[in-house]
């Protein structure tokens, strides 16, 4: 089974920590829905309100695995001096790399990412790229040492879902090795029990969480969801026939005419 | 000395990265530093000088997806 | 909350009985899955094998409340009499009516579907008609009495999903009062919570969970991901939009330029 | 006299249904009866002569979807 | 090949005549488009104004077959009543039989369409019947005598498209011998492709048309690609494959290594 | 209106050279079309056997402007060099670019595709780049100096259509001043009609024309359609809705209870 | 004698259906026509009298889809 | 000398590239020529002299999607 850098993950929902409607309400849904890895940033202190110390308390106080992003960046130097602060404030080799292209979709640079996770990954990094689901940028993430792929399922914070099912059915396919988390698009768990269905070992998300009616009742039903897809796949669903098939045997019917 | 600390001029009357996080209130916080664009780890901020119009950013936890 | 002709379900996954590789197997993925309701059906019993007697032991060791269907019967009075039948047998007015129009499809025929209904309904059977996303017969048989409907996702057995989502969406939004249930052709867990996503009270199948590799743990897949559906309507998702926005917020982003 | 038996014909040497019933095995069974198309209740089954040629269906609980 | 109750028709678009921005553009669309059948209606004369009889001149300048439709008939008597008024009017023995069920969708009524059918069939109309892809209405449809079906892909008026393509195939491949027209709900030129390639013989629509920014233009588009859907089907598609298949061919290529 | 580095196309279909039962239907299909544009390769000539003689001749016959590819080409300079090539040979400035990444799925290799891409573009070339929705890469792309893009709507040969509908509408919002083509994948003209209408300037195909059961037949159904999607979008469509609105106006209906 | 024309009560002198149409200005109109919801075909408008109350409708060709 | 010629290893008795063509039959054909995996241009050819094993790649017009 495909792990995170040799971590283990019992559920395969990661959950982002921003949008929330409070600091409460982040600690109950992740609690709920028993995620085991959180995504965080990094922005500028101010000496007074300190509100990134209050932050880190929480986050402390979860108990939880963090992932580091380097959101908003669109620079390799930019990436690479956000990880490198990360690492010493968060005090771990992970960091979700985002390397920002274009801001209406917020896709990824891959141009940027693959000299961005190659740099990292020399400084000892455990690379998490966010990713497209193109194959030829995926092969050289893998050359340059990442060992888990996220590519989108749709723009984040967009709600749309899996826009490229047969690219990421694709993706799957060539690197059955690699561990791949479907990371932003989401927006209804129907859509993150499809891409576990689709072989994904994991589902990243924020938006569709933090900004639904109920953010807690929301992480519970994704991470349900996402367990869901996980046993399906392993379960070996049946093959889809384009015609019917009677589920109650016929034979011994009655004869009522 | 002026500084440019988070993007905001700051006057310091110390030079060593260290210390003028001291003197700006950032005592016993949780931050990571970058001068003029570079990090400058925990461990080597004693060693590291600032000079006129420096550009230092500190940097500490937050929400993010 | 829609309930089921007065009865509250914790558990909205109703499965069928057929096709297990084993009574033993049915059992366990019925338990596993936490299911409440399953659907059984009735044929000619040998005096020798008395194969029904066995079944019905299990089926009451089970504990469980059983839906009889009319599987098999294309005429008004084949589905009459079997319904009338499965009530003294299995000692219950519930009965899931099928009345089949099309052998490759198993399509229901509408109009027999009414008939049989008004006749059901008025010798006092809590009707669950197994119907299509068609708005003038759903009309008719709530007017003949019918408090549950349940349209088919596909064609029984196939697997396909959810072949009209726009239909099932319509007869959600036309139907607020009576109690939905998506009954047929669903492959994977994702199409389940799909369902319930879409404002659906349930989700009864067999096939796909009976004809899985490991039919025990696809039943607890689809039991996750019919509530991870549920939940998700309640929590209010929300809305999908065309544009990315940013999840992790840009104010006090560091300058690394 | 031949009746037909869930298809097969059968010959039997009592006309009511509980008897016929016990007759051919059924005895102690959860049965559920039709003749010739017509559901006969449990009830009823004692008030029920069978003719000659009768069409007697005997059904039970099975699998089903 | 397919004919219209023994009309072959060269174009197999037909177009409704309500909603134009006005009669000149109609007739100029009509025209363009080459379409040698357009729907009509009937509605309350007024002696004074006599805009019925303007409209009807039009019509008889254009020199097309006309196909009269039931719209707005919510029983089977005004139905019926409407197809008799249409006949003499129209001079005709062709109706577009609607009998709508529910205001939101206009969802044909399937019962009361089935019933108005038979009538309208024993008094010689030659039936179009606007309906489902319900395979059992159509099964009885054609025994009421209609040798043209009339499925939706969509509610009228809606521009959705085909939301039923797995219905609307099944119905082809249930009907074989029948006619089978795709109308209402079509929005663009593509959709009228698809329909095409499905294997129907027409497709009918108006306000896709009618409330294009240009429908003179439009109504050429949806021409074409009529056309181009139906020469598809008759020029045997290629089978979709899940993998690429080089379309230059590898042998002889040079070593320029 | 977009052109081809300056050339206007009245036909905006452009057809591959490969893959035809024989060079007379190939000829037959070009001329049934209507199409301006064929793409070509280059192979190892025989000085025996004179092979590309003889198709060089019958493109001079068919008189059509000429689009060289660079098909199988996995390195820069393997393209590079065969661009070269093709110049001298096809006495043409036009090059289809295509950098293969990936055998399966013939994904382009946006990294050797822009550097592929800027040397040719310094060499003078006009580059018509074979690539994907990625918009970082079309951005650079169009900063290398191409002004026509050819983004893929599925794995060449596949004919599984537009596998990201989501990506192709981002990739024309983003680039409104450039040419956009859809180049490989397609395989019905309801998907040539459907790129069209997304606002595309162009479709390039071969294998869904050229493996038909009838190739000129096809050819012209593309053709058709492709226009069709064409004038579809010019004449600006209506807006889908989601309830229905009837076409034929309910004011004046006769009251016939 | 009041009818009613098309959903308006209108006074008419005739009672004839063909004589009303006349009367009430629809000469030489390509209309269909039709008394209480029952459809009256031109060939019969002549012996067709209308009553007290009648509804008649008066329909012709429109626009439709 | 040999070369190799479209990935064949040929014995040619000339070393100009435009002599060799024409010494292995190309006269007069519509093709393009690279040496060693670089593009030799025909107003190249006349000065492009080819050693022992050279790769010569003689490509013409072919059928292409």
């Amino acid at each position: 089974m495909h792990d995170f850098y040799g971590v283990a993950l019992g559920n395969r929902l990661m959950l982002g920590t921003a949008l929330y409607p409070s600091p409460a309400i982040l600690a109950e849904a992740v609690r709920v829905a028993g995620v085991e890895v959180v995504t965080v940033s990094l922005r500028r202190e101010s000496a007074e309100r300190r509100d990134g110390q209050a932050f880190w308390a929480l986050i402390r106080e979860l108990g939880l695995r963090v992932l580091p992003n380097t959101a908003g960046c669109h620079t390799v130097k930019e990436a690479v001096t956000t990880a490198q602060m990360a690492r010493e404030v968060f005090d771990t080799p992970w960091v979700k790399l985002e390397v920002i292209g274009e801001h209406d979709s917020l896709q990824p640079d891959l141009f940027g990412l693959v000299e961005a996770a190659r740099i990292l990954v020399a400084e000892g990094f455990e690379v998490f790229p966010y990713t497209t689901e193109d194959l030829v940028a995926a092969e050289r993430l893998v050359e340059a040492g990442c060992r888990v792929l996220m590519p989108w399922g749709a723009p984040i914070g967009s709600g749309l879902g899996l826009n490229n099912r047969y690219g990421l059915r694709s993706l799957r396919a060539h690197f059955p090795e690699v561990t791949l988390v479907v990371d932003a698009g989401l927006g209804l768990p129907s859509h993150a029990a499809a891409a576990m269905e689709l072989g994904y070992d994991g589902v990243l998300l924020n938006t569709a969480v933090a900004k639904a009616g109920d953010p807690v009742t929301m992480a519970k039903a994704f991470s349900q969801a996402v367990e869901a897809g996980r046993l399906a796949r392993a379960a070996d669903p049946m093959e889809p026939r384009d015609m019917a098939a009677p589920s109650t045997p016929v034979l011994g019917k009655a004869f009522l005419g | 000395m002026r500084i440019v600390l988070n993007g905001k001029s700051r006057e310091v009357a110390v030079a060593r990265l260290d210390r003028v996080l001291e003197e700006l209130g950032f005592h016993g916080t949780k931050v990571a530093t970058a001068v003029n664009g570079q990090f400058v780890a925990r461990s080597r901020r004693g060693e590291t000088a600032l000079g006129e119009g420096d550009r230092v950013e500190v940097i500490a936890p937050m929400q993010g997806g």
